[in-house]
């Protein structure tokens, strides 16, 4: 059986990769399992100068899912580039370099930065909806991405992926315009926008008021998003929202993903990302599926 | 990795307090005072994210450790579903630990609430080192694991908000008041963000080393997705520290409490 | 304690209303308990003429919630006020026709001859995710919101509720969209648009391929929008979306809403209504309010 | 209302094949043979929706009914996890049931699969019938509940997919078979799609009354909420019927099966 996939350019042992934002830069989950097993790692979201992230309490549960507000806090691309892919670069798995910016001309000057780094593809997040200006503004409508990508890809020596938000009116719009900028790949969906009060405090859970909300309970508007989205582009599409097993990675990948990426799952249990890739290769074992790549859009309708 | 482990027995300490006995080899061998484990209290959607609870007392030749928690919302309520003979999934030891005594240290501790637990833990493993500990609780009915503070402590003083049990008022006053003839060489706060905050600017003013615990709304609890942070400084500027992994023990002077 | 409320000029007895398909006309709950217990009923969508509704299945269960696809299946209008408006009349709670059509003059026609009938209020279903053509065009833009409602509010002889799709960009748009044109009150959040598949058949579990989301998953979404919604109209805002016991509907009532409407979560347990209404009284009670009005908007930021 | 009511036992019938034997009066006094009940199968969101089981048998004097059910996804294996003298929250008797017979009657009665369970209430409860049991089940491990069938049956009918036990093949054959030399007055079927349409239309053709039980994922299992459609014969067109309430029995002509 053929677990790999082969995704703008890359080629991924298999189609489960690490989603941006939930595991860091890899450290601390090298600990609980061996990374070479991953199809990829998409590192936390990079910007130019470091960035603090917002006030906390950053986090609130959710039936079924979470909200987070980290707001985007990390080390800044200079320091990934020096601390960060040396260690990734220890192991065989693709380094997918997640970035945003407040403006064009950051994600340009970020994108030509990483373009000379040792990474395997850049994941533009036109989508963060927890930083007040920037991203999201970008994400939510169609020439907001078209602008984005379009600067970027003038720039850009690696695939390019486009984080699409989920929070609009018609994805596949704005999908078209990520294909139409020069976009290789659209990954989806990212986090939606939600809010959790604790009605004893009177008050939001979230310092920030506001969150995106991940994991099991976005399920099925993810793989909706998704199934739209492989039909109105040509690039390949990564899925994810609430995967926490090898079905719900299948269930994406027939929906008309070439590959997943799983996040949220893996706070509950740091195997999710191993037992993703067994529970595909079961599936295809008992379904008759020589190559993982022939599960994407094998829906039958 | 499997992280099942098994209950070797459950105990109710008072009306809200449980404590869980488990048996983990893993995690006995490494533990330090100060670390944590995190609890998945179901193993489906009902409590999804687990819970970060402080080791309070391990036992290395039985291989066992409790943990001690405060019935509050969904998780912990779950987890009084837990009964001896059971498995629970327990991720640890978790976190940065409190920096150990040196023999013949003269040590105070302040304890509040659900703060008290890692300090059981702390107390339980210094030997040699004069221990004074100060512990706050709302009630009578909320004081729990007196007997095992007083038996690993050279001076137990407890205070009760409603003087129902020991001296009245905030656990911080008798401290103070014992601070003003004693100096201690190390002291280690873990309680509501009021008390530790004021033991915290305390020690800090009168140059005591001074070691606080923690509390932040936990994800991964591993350090990895940034979302309980606790403001430190950094430098002239502040920055945001993980309280899973920079800490949850973190020294005072670098806090900055909001 | 008052639990009383008043919205877009009806006096309701307590915030909970039983929201639109999740309780038919009122019958078959009625034997679970009293409907005078209730605040209000919003009844099945209504059509001019009955509508059959979609293949079957028409629901999947996700985590936390569930899809579905029911698809405006309605005796009529006219089977309505004959049938169902002297049953319903035997109770004291408001009665709420929540109404769906293709067109604008559908909605239009509709509209008038509800407006002579013994009712509360119409709430303007421009958002429902099933049915290929018509409102969900309407409620995804606010130009469409605009027209429908207008053409609407002139013909109109009751309170004029819109109910807003959660499908979209920016609410907030829509909702003045609304207001603008007239209306006296906005419900949301309808469903969100899902989808879900049957890995071992490879097939969409809903016949229709997607359906709407609702139950519990939903809440962080729906408080949101609720949020954004209230501080951007000053017509009262009925909040709903995953509801399921009196602190859930504090919950929304303290993000803005005036009421709440309450449906998935009576599936499960059909005294969810009545729950509702005793947990709001009790959080009252244990928070010194002494009008459940005052709970609207409480949030301290 | 609460529709908790207590478990008296649990018993496995066949590797997937389960049994729950509950305490009802609400229930056991006013249950007709072809109504289910909706059964909670956990307290949370791990299996959200209830569960539609049918009633498998009744006994008035000790007000208890038992529910039989194959474990297949999440809510069939939270069931699995119940015991006796757990409380488990039942809504029911739901739906419409079946016609019953005439005294002296003649009946055929055809099950395959989990569609058994519903029709040993139906033969359980008609007396001075003549009654011929036709059950289809995968092999011979999956036989469950032939005892009880026998007991309260005439002639008892079993085949077996794979022909471990009775006959070899589809339980329509020796249905078919047998209805050359035999009129039964009325037949009842429940069972999967394929069947239960054979043998509607098969009795369709031969104009022999004929009872359907169907099933529908559903929602509120009680009528309101329209999920759980049923294509059926509306005047010269069609139009869905509820499974819930409208259902699960229908008469044959009046389906329409896609
Ligand atoms: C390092 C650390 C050690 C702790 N040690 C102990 C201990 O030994 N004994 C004890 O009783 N409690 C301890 N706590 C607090 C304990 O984690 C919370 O009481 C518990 O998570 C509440 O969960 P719940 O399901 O009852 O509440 P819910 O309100 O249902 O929890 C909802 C979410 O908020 C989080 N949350 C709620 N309150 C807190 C809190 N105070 N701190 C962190 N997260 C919170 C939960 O983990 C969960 O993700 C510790 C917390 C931390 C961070
Ligand atoms: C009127 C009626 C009577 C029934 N009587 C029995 C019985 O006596 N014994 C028995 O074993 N089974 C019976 N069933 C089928 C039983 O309801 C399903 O097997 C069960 O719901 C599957 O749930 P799950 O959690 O195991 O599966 P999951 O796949 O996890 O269920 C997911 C969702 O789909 C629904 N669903 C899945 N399969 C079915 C199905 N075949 N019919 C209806 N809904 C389904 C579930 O209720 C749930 O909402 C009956 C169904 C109906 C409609
Ligand atoms: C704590 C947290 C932080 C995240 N940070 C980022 C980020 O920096 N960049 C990004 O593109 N997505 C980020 N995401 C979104 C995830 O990558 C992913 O799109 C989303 O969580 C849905 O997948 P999941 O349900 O498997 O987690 C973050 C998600 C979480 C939960
Ligand atoms: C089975 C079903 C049918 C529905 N039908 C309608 C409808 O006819 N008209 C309408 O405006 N909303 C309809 N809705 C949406 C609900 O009124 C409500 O907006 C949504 O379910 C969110 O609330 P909840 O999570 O409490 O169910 C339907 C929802 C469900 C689950
Ligand atoms: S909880 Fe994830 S970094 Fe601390
Ligand atoms: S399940 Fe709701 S009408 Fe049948």
């Amino acid at each position: 059986m053929d677990l790999s996939v082969n995704i703008a350019g890359m080629k991924l042992k298999n189609p489960v990769i690490a989603a941006s934002g939930t595991f860091g830069f890899g450290r601390e989950y090298s600990k609980f399992f061996d990374l070479n097993r991953l199809g990829g790692i998409s590192v936390k979201g990079l910007t130019l100068e470091p960035r603090k992230g917002n006030r906390p309490p950053r986090i609130a549960e959710t039936p079924g899912g979470i909200l987070n507000s980290v707001g985007l806090q990390n080390p800044g691309v200079h320091a990934f580039i020096r601390d960060e892919i040396p260690f990734l670069r220890g192991f065989d798995t693709a380094v997918i370099a997640n970035v945003a910016g407040n403006t064009v001309e950051d994600y340009r000057a970020i994108v030509e930065i990483l373009s000379d780094a040792d990474i395997d593809a850049i994941e533009l997040n036109v989508s963060c909806p927890n930083v007040k200006e920037g991203c999201l503004m970008f994400g939510s409508t169609a020439s907001g991405v078209f602008e984005v990508t379009g600067a970027v890809r003038k720039v850009c020596k690696k695939p390019l992926i486009v984080k699409l938000s989920p929070n609009v009116t018609d994805i596949t719009e704005i999908a078209r315009a990520a294909e139409a900028a020069g976009a290789d790949c659209v990954s989806l969906i990212n986090t939606l926008l939600g809010m959790s009060i604790d009605i004893e405090k009177r008050k939001p859970v979230l310092a920030n008021i506001m969150g995106g909300l991940s994991g099991p309970a976005v399920k099925p508007v993810a793989v909706r998003m998704v199934y739209e989205t492989a039909k109105a582009v040509k690039i390949p599409v990564i899925g994810m929202g609430g995967i926490s097993n090898g079905n719900d990675a299948v269930e994406f990948m027939l929906a008309g993903a070439s590959a997943v990426m799983v996040g949220t799952a893996g706070f509950v249990n740091p195997n999710v990302w191993v037992e993703t890739v067994q529970g595909i290769e079961k599936y295809m074992r008992e379904n008759g599926f020589e190559k993982a790549a022939d599960l994407t859009g094998a829906l039958i309708i | 990795m499997d992280f099942r482990e098994r209950i070797i027995k459950t105990e109710t300490l008072s009306k809200d307090i449980h404590l869980i006995r488990i048996r983990s080899e893993r995690i006995t061998d490494s533990a330090i005072p100060g670390q944590f484990v995190n609890v998945r209290c179901c193993s489906g959607l009902d409590a999804y994210l687990r819970r970060p609870i402080s080791i309070c007392r391990v036992c290395r030749s039985d291989k066992t450790f409790d943990i001690a928690y405060m019935k509050r919302g969904k998780g912990t309520s779950l987890l009084c579903n837990f009964r001896e003979g059971d498995a629970i999934d327990v991720i640890g030891p978790l976190g940065s630990g409190f920096t150990m005594p040196e023999a013949g240290e003269k040590i105070a501790v302040v304890g509040g609430g659900i703060g008290i637990f890692p300090l059981l833990y702390l107390v339980n493993s210094c030997n040699d080192v004069d221990k004074t500990v100060f512990l706050g609780f709302r009630s009578k009915d909320a004081v729990v694991l007196k007997d095992d503070f007083e038996r690993s402590s050279n001076k137990l003083v407890i205070a009760t908000d409603d003087g129902t049990f020991g001296i009245k008022g905030f656990v911080t006053g008798p401290f103070y008041d014992w601070l003003k003839t004693n100096r201690p060489d190390k002291v280690y706060t873990c309680g509501p963000l009021p008390m530790i905050k004021s033991v915290a600017e305390y020690c800090i003013e009168r140059d005591i080393f001074c070691e606080v615990s923690m509390e932040q709304r936990m994800g991964c609890g591993i350090g990895a997705c940034l979302v309980c942070a606790c403001k430190v400084k950094e430098g002239l500027d502040f920055g945001y520290a993980r309280v899973c992994r920079d800490g949850p023990v973190f020294r005072a002077e670098r806090l900055l409490f909001e």
